[in-house]
């Protein structure tokens, strides 16, 4: 669906890192966990493209302007990287913007009472959040993030909120332990029960890790990617990444967009 | 005041408006219908097919530039059987013509292509892309050399009596005499531009940014030239002209249609607005009403200058 | 961390750092003394000079389009005459060298304003306009035919010992050819590119908004384009080139440096910020800084690919 | 000079007609009458181009916040007619703008004592409030305003209460006298005594008529010229209008920019 939206608040949470709530219809509350979103973030043609962030949070609030009494929204957690992002950040209560949402394929939650493990890098725990959302209903959470530096770790207290255990990793160890969030995790994981499902998302490396774990461990594991998109619907072809049974003679591509970008990790070529 | 008219014929295809969308940027249009009624245009025109699935360049395959894009998707597609067994039984269902987008690795695909094609009455025409600019071998000689051009045209069109509209490529020193030898060969319509040669690079990495290190730039920033190809040619041959680069909105379409075409394709725009050809086709008719303009076919090449 | 050495030298003619002043787009230098240091630069290059004073075309000559814009100027010029007694004089008191762009409507033309220059100790260099796409007569000709570009050079070269530089137009189909053709009659070094042919069309009018219906399109739309071709050529010489097309600031400058230019021209930046070429010289002296480089010869053509 | 700026206000002072003021270094109010702004609206590349537009006021007002206790601000009036101009008027109290002004030759005032002319047609009224607030200093002052209709009719409180004396003409008669400017000026001036000094802007057509009417009247003229302009400073050679010597041979073209856009109306062709 393609909508106007119209900005609610903009705030920078850490160094860099902005949280914005957005206006959204009523039938964005449907969005399952994992989804998101294509921003034209000015009505000018610079920048030219839509830029897609994963959906963080939506709810709805109550308001006398609306005919339901409330107003749905959305949130995005994102980083500065570029002219986008940065333009993002200037934003203010009140500006627009042309959204369509929801996009792509979701998590799959799995079964009830199974315990799942959340691994976010950096800005990747943006669509965790509302993952984790999600199963703490039903299962028991546990989330290890990981970033740079304290600046990079972001939302610890919502995550904890929701009753979601939480660890975390920075490589300089300005917070929680030194090192890649993927050893710390397979440290705690030594001494705990074996979780029942994992779920990843954050930079490549980090991905093909969790990856490599599950493997090795045997669990289902979901990851989520990114890809530089232009249309987010599957029809530009330039958001691809090889899937496992990808060679030059056999192409098999497939859609961050479209096909993800929640995968399965068994489904993708890790090379 | 009645409804202005709004249909236009090309080759021989009937279309409810001037309003297509171009190769490559339309999926095969399926993708396309939870956002927007596929009945609103004009044509539909798939995703270049070759004869063969192919896999495409390895990625990054697209990047922003300023007004456009870049893209090098190496024609990433089913291949013609699969588009034939998959995607359409979907869009024979749909009541708007649909032009397949050809494209040969060789003379010879080119020929196979079409015939494979001719006998299903669900495809209203073909589109020779002899322009496609990322695939090393062959495209890039069929789309600037006259005498390579006009042989592929010939032989499509000699096994093929489906309509023929055959692409041009903008990276030549006079469009003029590629739209003539095409025409002359055989070509019932022209359609131009497709993108411009281009390259991005990552200054911090020091590489270029796709794989592919060139790829085609499309969207606004194209316009202009688009523009121009389409006014010079149109002076010089007496087919249709379909124009397309950089239209966004009903403004630049009309420009087009005043500079010699006939119709419109919409590229980079259905990315940015998944149901802009439908916008774009209800703007025109509402200009046309605010002008009181009854036909559109009245501002083709009609141009003051 | 010491200075990183700025200096390049093309063609002889030594510069402080790599960043020239685009032909057209500054005009004789001193309406820009008022914003800018104009020793802080390379060098600078004249408007195209003709031998005879030209008023140059009608208006509209300019108009914006997406990302870039268009200029149909015709060359308004004073005269090579008037530049060397009413020009010259103010220029010959900075210290940053000069570079004459000189434009022929004939092959003559081209020879005698090379020798009408030969002499004068205060032109640093020629840079050869054999691009202009917006005369009628000859431009278009010399800048698109290698045979014709080759009698150009040659001629300029036989006339004058100044650094011999050659501007090639990018409305070619094969830019590498046009680069081989120049650089093998004599000359020392190209520049690339010049504007690419486009047209804008004022709906509501029905008409071309420029008065000369087409003009060269420049500013950050074509800077794809123009990093494509300094790409190929630096593959296929070995004389340095100079890269033009929508520089804007210092990472659009340095891709071009990577992509193999020696130096860089800054042409329509100049009407956003009259200071763009200082300060664009200024933040890749940065650049080098925080990126350790300690010369900016080191990354000339070092694209990775 | 180049500079930042902040918007300071910037209200619809008639329907699609806007007035902005927005902060200055000091050396602004140094500017001329006629002079002109050129304001690069947005950072982005669309629009590319900065966009003209006279000086309509200047002036500063006391503030802690600055150094010496006053601030500079600049105003312009300007018409909705495009994108850029659109840009503009969606722009809030604290938006920023690049600017270069002061730019091109302003008005001369012409001796003290003789009684002076303003003609100014829709938007063109912008650049005559300045030069007004000078020339009452010591000369009496007349304005005739025209517009297409009442809502194109601007300002004219603002010179009554510099103490110019205002007539108003409307094409169609709804505010003022019905009819074209120059021939409301015309009745006027037939029944007073003839003015020493004509000063117009306004679209083409209008101005034609003026520099016709001080030709016939032997009354020196000047007359501000607008044109597209891409540099604003005599370097892109996109603004030229033809000067009164022009002839394909001998071609006279004179930069709007910096040889105006102030023009002795004798030194235009008018063709
Ligand atoms: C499905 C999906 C979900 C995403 N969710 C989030 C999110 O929740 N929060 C968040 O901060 N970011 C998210 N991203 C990444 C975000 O889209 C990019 O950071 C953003 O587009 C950069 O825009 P820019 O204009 O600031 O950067 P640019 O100036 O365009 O580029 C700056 C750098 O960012 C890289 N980049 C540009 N576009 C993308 C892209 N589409 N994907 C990855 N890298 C890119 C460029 O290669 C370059 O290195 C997501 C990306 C995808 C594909
Ligand atoms: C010296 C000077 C002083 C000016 N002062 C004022 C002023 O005080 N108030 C005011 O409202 N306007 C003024 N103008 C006109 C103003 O610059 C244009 O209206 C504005 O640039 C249009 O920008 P746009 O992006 O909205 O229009 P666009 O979308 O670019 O174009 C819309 C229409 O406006 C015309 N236009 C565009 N640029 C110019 C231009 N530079 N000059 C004239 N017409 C143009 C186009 O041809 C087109 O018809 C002045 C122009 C000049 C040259
Ligand atoms: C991602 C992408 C893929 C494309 N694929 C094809 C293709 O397969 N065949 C073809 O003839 N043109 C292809 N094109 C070119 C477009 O059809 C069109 O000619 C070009 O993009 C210019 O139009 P625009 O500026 O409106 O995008 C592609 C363009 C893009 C952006
Ligand atoms: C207004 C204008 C006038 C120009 N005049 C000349 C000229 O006289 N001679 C020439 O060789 N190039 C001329 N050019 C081309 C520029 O020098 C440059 O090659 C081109 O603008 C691309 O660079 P840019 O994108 O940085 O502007 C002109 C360009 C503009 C915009
Ligand atoms: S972003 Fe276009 S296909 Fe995925
Ligand atoms: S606007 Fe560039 S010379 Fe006047």
């Amino acid at each position: 669906m393609q909508f106007q939206s119209q900005v609610l608040t903009n705030t920078e949470v850490s160094p860099g890192y902005y949280r914005m709530r957005m206006t959204a219809p009523p039938a964005l509350v449907e969005s399952e966990a994992g989804q998101f979103v294509m921003v034209k973030i000015s009505s000018a043609i610079d920048p030219l493209l839509r830029r897609p962030f994963g959906i963080y949070d939506m709810g709805s609030f109550a308001t006398p302007y609306s005919d339901s009494g409330r107003q749905t929204f959305i949130e995005i957690l994102y980083k500065v990287v570029g002219r986008g992002t940065g333009m993002l950040a200037d934003l203010h209560q009140g500006d627009h913007l042309d959204i369509i949402a929801p996009l792509g394929k979701g998590f799959d939650f799995g079964e009830a009472g199974e315990e799942k493990i959340l691994v976010g890098g950096g800005v990747g725990l943006a669509p965790l959040y509302l993952l984790a959302k999600e199963l703490v209903k039903s299962h028991k959470v546990r989330l290890f993030a990981g970033g740079r530096s304290k600046e990079d770790v972001l939302c610890i207290t919502e995550f904890e909120r929701l009753g979601v255990e939480t660890y975390v990793a920075t490589d300089d160890g300005t917070l929680g332990d030194r090192g890649l969030v993927t050893q710390v995790m397979m440290k705690h994981l030594a001494s705990g029960g074996a979780p029942k499902r994992l779920y990843a998302c954050g930079p490549f490396p980090m991905l093909r890790a969790v990856a490599g774990i599950a493997e090795e461990m045997r669990v289902p594991c979901q990851v989520s990617l990114e890809a530089y998109m232009a249309c987010g619907m599957g029809a530009c072809l330039g958001c691809v990444v090889k899937g496992v049974n990808h060679s030059a003679e056999t192409p098999d591509f497939r859609c961050v967009c479209k096909d993800g970008p929640v995968f399965e990790s068994t489904d993708l070529s890790w090379e | 005041m009645t409804k202005p008219v709004m249909s236009v014929e090309i080759a021989g295809i009937k279309m409810r408006n001037p309003v297509m969308t171009a190769s490559g940027t339309f999926g095969y249009g399926e993708e396309f219908a939870g956002y927007m009624d596929l009945e609103s245009i004009g044509a539909m025109i798939t995703k270049g097919l070759s004869l063969k699935p192919k896999a495409g360049n390895n990625t990054p395959r697209i990047v922003e530039t300023p007004g456009g894009m870049l893209n090098a998707i190496g024609l990433q597609n089913v291949g013609i059987d699969a588009f034939i067994a998959k995607k359409l039984p979907f869009l024979r269902r749909v009541n708007t013509p649909v032009i397949v987008n050809l494209y040969g690795n060789s003379l010879e695909e080119y020929g196979e292509l079409a015939a494979r094609i001719d006998g299903l009455p669900e495809i209203a025409g073909v589109e020779v892309n002899i322009s496609y600019p990322n695939v090393k071998q062959g495209g890039i000689v069929f789309g600037t050399d006259p005498g390579a051009a006009s042989q592929v045209v010939s032989l499509v069109r000699s096994n093929t009596s489906k309509p023929l509209i055959v692409k041009l490529s903008p990276n030549v020193t006079d469009i003029v005499v590629m739209a003539k030898a095409c025409v002359d060969a055989g070509a019932e319509a022209l359609s131009l531009i497709n993108t411009l040669t281009g390259m991005a690079i990552d200054l911090q990495k020091r590489r270029p940014v796709l794989a592919n290190i060139t790829g085609g730039l499309s969207g606004p920033a194209i316009k202009p030239v688009a523009l121009r190809m389409v006014w010079q040619v149109a002076r010089a041959v007496k087919v249709p002209l379909i124009g397309i680069g950089g239209v966004m909105n009903a403004t630049d379409a009309l420009e087009f249609i005043l500079a010699g075409a006939t119709a419109v394709q919409i590229g980079t725009a259905n990315f940015l607005t998944p149901a802009a050809s439908q916008q774009i086709a209800a703007e025109m008719e509402q200009w046309l009403v605010d002008n009181r303009v009854g036909d559109v076919k009245e501002l083709i090449g009609a141009l003051k200058s």
